[in-house]
């Protein structure tokens, strides 16, 4: 059992990546998207919570989500990778649940 | 469709009246408790707020919608999570919660509580162990 | 696979709506099947037909209906959330002794039901909202 | 002293437009005077009269309508914000090519100058949103 | 000059409240309504940051809100007073501006 | 209505795109230019993603609005206030920001940047100086 856990929100306005983060299980899948992808830049005061999380989660940003808001993929958290919807579709496939946090 | 048994978790992460996720989500239980699933509910962070005692909406010209909570046991909606770390966080007790019950038939129709009161380990636990998790 | 699609804020106003449609195209490009949509909250509002979006902007309603009309999508309206926030059909319109109508072509109102049996058909639920 | 009053959210979904309602009645009752009422964003959605909340819960289009007939209180709504989101009048629905209006009694459609004079004209403007 | 401020977020889902705190002057009047109302509780993780802006600036909760969601006078914070409809009106003429935090 | 001019701060904490708060408020600026109050713009928490370089919203099928604010100058918007600490706080510097400019014509047409960085201090200032608030 996995779960792909998708977060739309920004870290900065409000506190859903990090209860996300608090609950998620090893092995789970983070994708950030629409204003969540915010979460995944590197140098910012939500980096190093973020950062803690690679190890044991995948976290992946949406690609049409960064370029939206002009973010580009070497300013990512290293560990981070990105995807586009048909990843996004993948993923949801392969993960057994998907769980949105709003 | 009688026998695909799937485990529901409704995840109420919202404050109620602020915003209407909180009712339109129980409204969605209420119907839902007709399809003979296997349903939880998650009360997390400011969904916690959810299940307070003392709630009076009279001023605010807004439905109180609380009272509909100590209804689910009819409903056999009888596993409410709330999470310990969240009410802490809020300065809140799980004194300060309604007491909901369900009549467990298996055993004299006991009154047995519906809260359970859940560390967020045990939190992530039951979010992972689902068929569908619906968030409002 | 069939994906079940929950889509909770209306058009324009939060993101929600585009990233589902977007979401809804490249699973059906992906050769998966659409059991539903399923429309609540205030994403009732994606399926008026009233809506006149600015011509350099996508208008979301259209193509949601042509999603429809082109891979028989069924689009859902919850009733309930729909009657508070003032989107009606012909038969609710006359129903209710209201004078007007503003559902757009391909959508359907029903009820909450037709969610919790999204959720029980479908293989994975995905929920686009706030 | 005149009071502006801008709504951004719609109806039942944020608790934006109950907290304006009842500040606006409350300013009526202390002598204040009401200069408008501006919907924008979601907030033109509280206009349509096709909205069927139930029985047991606050009618607020209503409530604002009666405020306008009652008290003069005048209702604007952001004519580019109610395109978007399929808020219309007679003369719009002509205009557009829509078969369909949904606009209340009470409430004008009309531009954002109406909003920045609200703010000119009123010795304060309160701001109820999201 | 002063100021009105409404802040009508939970201080534990956004950074709302946090960010009117840090951005009022002193002798401004900061109005919790609706889910802000949280923000008035004693003993929660925010309760700190909230009590030591009560010198500095009027914090003061609407009571049909705190009311509604079951909140005590009892239940808040030392040093912030309670409200109603026809007060807020008053916060609103006495002040020179208001300033809603969305 | 001429003789009257109000200091109108607009105030912009929301990012763009994932809500259409920022869109929307830009519209009013440009319809509030026409009044000729004396305006500011101000960009603080999340607001400041408003105005980063590179946005690109082809592939999300929003309209990309960001290249509205080089015309803000045109329209005599010439203050853009930025915060300083809600740049840092996100890893962002000016120089991830778009260059904004105003042409100044008491200065022989000289082009001018719009925005100003300021700490928060200044923006508290800022805030407390005004006649009308508008924030979206």
């Amino acid at each position: 059992m996995s779960t792909l856990h998708t977060v739309n929100k920004s870290p900065f306005e409000t506190s859903t990546l990090k209860s996300c983060l608090e609950h998620v299980s090893d092995g789970d899948t983070i994708l950030l998207i629409e204003d969540g992808v915010y979460g995944a830049m590197a140098g910012s005061s939500m980096a190093d919570l973020v950062t803690a999380k690679t190890k044991a989660v995948s976290i992946i940003a949406l690609a049409p989500d960064m370029q939206a808001r002009g973010i580009d993929e070497d300013r990512l958290i290293k560990g981070i990778n990105t995807t586009d919807y048909a990843g996004f579709v993948d993923l949801a496939a392969k993960n057994d649940l998907s769980h949105a946090w709003l | 469709m009688s026998e695909t048994v799937k485990k529901f978790l409704y995840v109420n992460r919202k404050a109620p009246y602020g915003t209407i996720y909180a009712l339109e989500s129980l409204e969605v239980v209420l119907i839902g408790a007709a399809f003979d699933q296997d349903v939880s509910l998650a009360f997390l962070d400011d969904g916690v707020f959810q299940l307070t005692k003392g709630q009076d909406t009279k001023e605010i010209g807004v439905k109180n919608f609380s009272p509909t909570y100590r209804a689910l046991g009819d409903y056999e909606v009888t596993k409410l999570y709330v999470e310990k770390e969240s009410l802490a966080e809020r300065g809140l007790s799980a004194d300060d919660l309604q007491e909901l019950v369900w009549e467990d038939e298996d055993d004299d129709y006991a009154e047995k509580p519906s809260i359970r009161i859940i560390d967020r380990t045990e939190m992530a636990k039951l979010m992972a162990n689902q068929d569908v998790v619906l968030s409002f | 696979m069939k994906f079940g699609i929950l889509i909770s804020e209306g058009p324009y106003t939060h993101q929600a709506a585009d990233s589902a449609l977007r979401f809804t195209k490249a699973a059906i490009k992906a050769g998966h099947e659409i059991d539903r949509v399923f429309f609540y909250h205030d994403g009732v509002n994606v399926g008026t037909r009233l809506s006149i979006p600015p011509q350099d902007e996508r208008n979301l309603q259209q193509e949601w209906s042509a999603l429809a009309k082109d891979h028989g999508v069924d689009l859902v309206i919850c009733i309930a959330a729909a009657q508070r926030r003032g989107l009606l059909d012909e038969n609710e319109a006359k129903r209710q002794g209201k004078d007007a109508n503003n559902i757009a072509d391909g959508f359907r109102i029903s009820g909450l039901g037709q969610l919790i049996e999204m959720g029980i058909l479908s293989d994975r639920l995905m929920t686009f909202g706030d």
